[in-house]
């Protein structure tokens, strides 16, 4: 087993790759920009270093920069976590060249997985149904106007190097080509140095489910299990759960076993995911394979037992897989919520800034993967994923009622976070009833919220008075002459019959 | 003490009386209530409405609060009746909404405009990322740039001017 | 089902009550003492009710005023939690005249069961083998000093209506008799309004293991294993694991099977424990029944995923069961740490105040069930938990490096907590390898402690010194004459050749 | 600038020297290290200790340091070095040692001794209940009690004076 490991990341991914190596026994080598001194993965490391400036691109991107690192503090692996480098097969083959063990699959792959439109020309060939869509990248506008009229409108423009919602965009009509195909690009371009992109048919109303794999390098490999992930805000995931309400047990086993066969078929190693898409009959596409760790892994950890971090660390140190699939059992239910430093009632604007409170919640079956703490500065250079709050329950019905409950706990103040519109997707009828597709929260969702009734506008102006009441009263005290007994300088002006004292 | 709280178009006066520590009488459109408020962490209040709990999330800008209760967002204008007054008397002042600001702290990835040029309202004019996202902030009127007080590239504040339109 | 429930208690059990009620759909109803009008359990409540002054006597313990307040909420039911009036008969009594449902065993279990000595007789007769010593309660000094003579010292005192470790005194020699009865006593009248003891033979370096039953009041019952209590100070206990080390799957059942024969005896309804002690040939010896919920059920659940509290809830609504003893599955194992406002360096003095600032552990397999959070003062009257921590793992080698990572994840400033001791013990070796008895802390660990050489002076004394420093260099700043531009009016007098520089 | 750890009997010279922001060399013994110090969270500092990270939690009542690095508890004094020649120079004040005070907020439920009494050291001399637990606190010197500062049943804080022994 390793005895140190380099984490190529940070927030709320550095920090949980830290704890796995900590209850392994394995030393943690942190890596931080200079904005990110006080960040949580270095207070956690055992050692930590710095990379550079605050922009990804001068830091957690420079690939000379981790390796330096890896060799100078002695780790003899990397952990990559998700986004950054963690899917770019550069880095993966300058480790294997440099003799560091790069956790997560080959260069070789990376390659094939990671770019997806390699990737459907592989799964296809091993028979794997996919969406339909370009299997190159295209290069110019004129080239994706003719394909897109092609297919037909609407189709999704995809970040060849994608993920994460990054450089994803659906056209509806050609109008919107020339601006959409901008944003992905420049989007895809900051978030993967690589601003290629393909196309693919869109698929009305799908929901997405995605299958997690486990894969050694003596060739076993394992399924854990589906992750339904159709609640999405511009096509990005949002909440994810497992099971997924539509999967039977025939369907879950067809999925895997297709999971396995793509994996196997990339000679895949470490974890990964298969992303599908599954129409309203049921029938389901390969869509992408995640060649990495993906952010909502816990909502698999916590319906299996199974913890993936280790798994990963364990598969890299050339074990063989712990547990076999006829071992590997769904008990309950789980449910994941990111939370973004986002104001859901002002559309989703970015809110970085100073956390001035915290209250996480507690309790049975609650999980909260963070990466911030109270008095931490969230910079504005990057995810704005704070922390991801997961619970169980034994079933659907207890998760959803917990996750609401845990909700309702978490306080967090100085920022705006999405908490709240986690609570509304929680008590929204449909979210409940599992009917749902990737296009609900967008389509449904929002304009129910829009008719909905509050029903606390008593008390939400109560609080607002009272405070406003003893803000004017805090500096009617402060305003008053010195050796002045009573606070009622500005007070008596509005004094008049019936007027309250003032105590 | 007497408020005016403005919820769309509705106002409703809210008067304020301390009846004892950290207890007030709180009465809007003619009811009376006890109310028990404690300021318990940053923003948020502990507020006993009779013998109901709820923990309450009171964010303020100048006279516009947005309060939080069970992921519920309140958000109306409250003003001391006074002030309210005063402020009708004087009048709105409309060329606020000419000033396009920065609503995050961010970086300025793009102008779309240039000085002098006349835009329509609802018109993108900048811009601005910040953790990854490229968001594209719009004229709230119709008008010609007068004015834009940064350059691409540039790390601005929450709350910064970013540009006039006249 | 009931639709509001009122909490009788404060503090981190409350707060568990309320969440198990509000994921239930149940309205939870509040009551506090004048010194918790901040404290998480108002806070978490649907209403809140004022009930007295600070000391528990004449608030949380006033019997006339919990009911009181149910009547004038509508509460149908009462959820005691542990300690105040979880097994007070009296109180049992007044619901079951006033038609309020107590969540708990009736007036006659916790008669029978409660009683120490009742206990003992009831169970004996039941064939349950019992620790040698008294069956009734003893009055006089003399009585005391005559009977342990007769079984022979060491013996325990306990207060007959005790639990938590209150009124409870190991007596060791004749001569130490007299101030111990007294401060047992004085505990037991404080803790339990009731200053009754009893005498049992002292049994050396037993193991203390429990078991937790449900029953309905349809006749069903049904043991969800063992707890391993042994790690206790002061004969209170402040670490719990399931599965315990020692426990066979025989011991197991052949204990869960005495555990439920004098639950049936006593009629019991609800949530129990019966403790045991297991001697060094493991024999075991019921000790006593806790007719209430235990701080410690966290730990089932975590092995089990049965929530407790809602199973009381149900059971106490009338339902049945909701599970069968061979559907009980330990899987896994489950550690808790109480976390305690007490200063493990300074001979676990009691540290009440202000928390100054928090950070909670979170990630994979932890489970924090706090009453506190930062910005809240610990008050000096009531119970010094302030938390528990409990971890998962997929065994007990994972469970404790979770426990030790996510102890040293948790940061409480302002009060002193048990969190460092807490960490020790998870390092000491005998703990580690399971070996250990009732003694253990205050036999074998501080003396080893005591030797322990600690690893790094060096960095503490540096950041005190950097800290003293940064002190100091802020006062002379603070101390330089107006328009002065420098700040070394303090600093130049320690110039002389080789003095650092100050940048 | 120069201190003086001193812990149990022997005594350390320190030296720190400010090299940047929030960087320090800390010379120890003649060793030199680069300190990378920030404080995170009200006691709490994150410290590089050339690359190794800590998490320490630094306590201070006067000159007195308890320090808490993965659950160990490093105590020892700390003084500038020229306050720690002066106070050197004045000698010791051994008579503090006298003073019972209490370690924590709490309740007085019993005097075990009346003024004029004669004490042994190490005797309990007063019962003070905190988180209903009594603790019988301790004479450090023998002696007579010379006065009582507190009465059965009163309330005290952390620090009170609750009697003294001459």
């Amino acid at each position: 087993m390793f005895r140190k490991i380099l984490i190529a990341n940070r927030g709320e991914i550095a920090v949980r790759v830290e704890r796995a190596c900590r209850e392994m026994g394995i030393r943690t080598v942190a890596v931080y920009s200079e904005v990110d001194r006080h960040a949580l993965h270095v207070r956690c490391a055992d050692e930590a270093h710095l990379i550079g400036p605050p922009p990804a691109t001068e830091s957690y991107l420079v690939i000379d920069k981790i390796i330096g690192v890896a060799k100078q503090s002695g780790a003899e692996a990397i952990h990559p976590g998700y986004g950054f480098l963690a899917e770019n097969p550069l880095f993966a083959e300058r480790c294997e060249k440099e003799g560091i063990k790069l956790i997560g699959p080959s260069a070789h792959s990376m390659r094939t997985m990671g770019s997806k439109t390699l990737a459907r020309k592989t799964v296809q060939a091993a028979g794997v149904p996919v969406v339909p869509g370009t299997v190159e990248p295209i290069a110019t506008e004129e080239e994706v106007l003719r394909i897109s009229k092609k297919i037909g409108f609407p189709v999704m423009l995809k970040a060849t190097a994608g993920g994460g919602g990054k450089g994803l965009r659906l056209v509806k009509t050609e109008g919107d080509l020339h601006s959409s195909l901008r944003m992905a690009k420049s989007e895809a371009k900051s978030a993967f140095s690589d601003d290629s992109v393909y196309i693919e048919k869109y698929i009305e109303n799908p929901r997405h489910v995605e299958i997690q794999i486990l894969g050694d390098r003596h060739g076993n490999y394992v399924h854990l299990c589906e992750r339904e992930c159709s609640i999405q805000r511009r096509h990005q995931k949002v909440i994810e759960e497992s099971p997924s309400v539509i999967i039977t047990p025939g369907i879950r086993a067809a999925m895997g076993k297709v999971a396995i066969e793509a994996a196997r078929a990339a000679r895949y190693e470490g974890a990964g995911t298969c992303e599908f898409l599954v129409d309203q009959d049921r029938n389901f596409f390969f869509l992408e394979m995640n060649t990495r760790l993906q952010v909502e892994h816990p909502v698999t950890e916590m319906v299996t037992g199974v913890d993936i971090v280790k798994e990963q660390i364990r598969i890299a140190a050339g074990e063989r897989l712990s547990l076999r699939q006829e071992e590997v059992k769904q008990t309950g239910h789980a449910i994941e919520c990111r939370v973004y430093a986002e104001d859901p009632d002002n559309n989703f604007m970015p809110c970085p800034g100073l956390i001035t409170s915290l209250r996480t919640p507690g309790g049975p079956g609650v999980r909260d993967d963070s990466g911030v703490f109270e008095g931490f500065e969230i910079p504005i250079y990057y995810d704005p994923i704070i922390s991801k709050l997961v619970v169980w329950g034994k079933d659907r019905e207890e998760a959803v009622a917990r996750m609401k409950r845990a909700l309702n706990e978490y306080v967090v103040t100085g920022v705006k976070t999405t908490i709240p519109f986690h609570i509304r997707v929680m008590n929204n009828r449909h979210f409940l009833e599992g009917n749902f597709d990737t296009n609900f929260i967008d389509r449904v969702f929002f304009p129910e919220e829009r008719e909905r009734e509050l029903p606390h506008f008593e008390v939400a102006v109560i609080a607002a008075a009272v405070q406003l009441y003893l803000g004017e009263r805090k500096r009617a005290i402060a305003a008053r002459p010195v050796g002045t007994g009573e606070p009622v300088s500005m007070w008596k002006y509005s004094g008049r019959p019936g007027m309250p004292k003032i105590l | 003490m007497n408020y005016i709280a403005t919820i769309g178009e509705r106002e409703i006066k809210v008067t304020v009386e301390e009846v004892g520590v950290a207890r007030y009488v709180v009465t809007g459109d003619g009811k009376g209530h006890l109310v028990d408020a404690h300021q318990v962490q940053d923003s948020v209040w502990s507020i006993l409405y009779g013998t109901n709990s709820f923990e309450v999330d009171v964010q303020r800008r100048g006279d516009e609060y947005e309060v939080l209760i069970d992921g519920d967002c309140y958000k109306f204008t409250l003003m001391n009746e006074q002030l309210k007054a005063l402020s009708r008397a004087g009048g709105k002042a409309a060329a606020g909404k000419a000033l396009v600001t920065s609503p995050m702290p961010g970086k300025v990835v793009k102008l779309l405009v240039a000085e002098g040029e006349e835009v329509k309202s609802d018109q993108g004019v900048i811009v601005v990322e910040a953790m990854k996202m490229e968001n594209e902030l719009k004229a709230a009127v119709a008008g010609k740039v007068k004015e834009i007080f940064v350059k691409e590239g540039e790390v601005v504040e929450s709350g910064a001017k970013l540009l006039l339109v006249e």
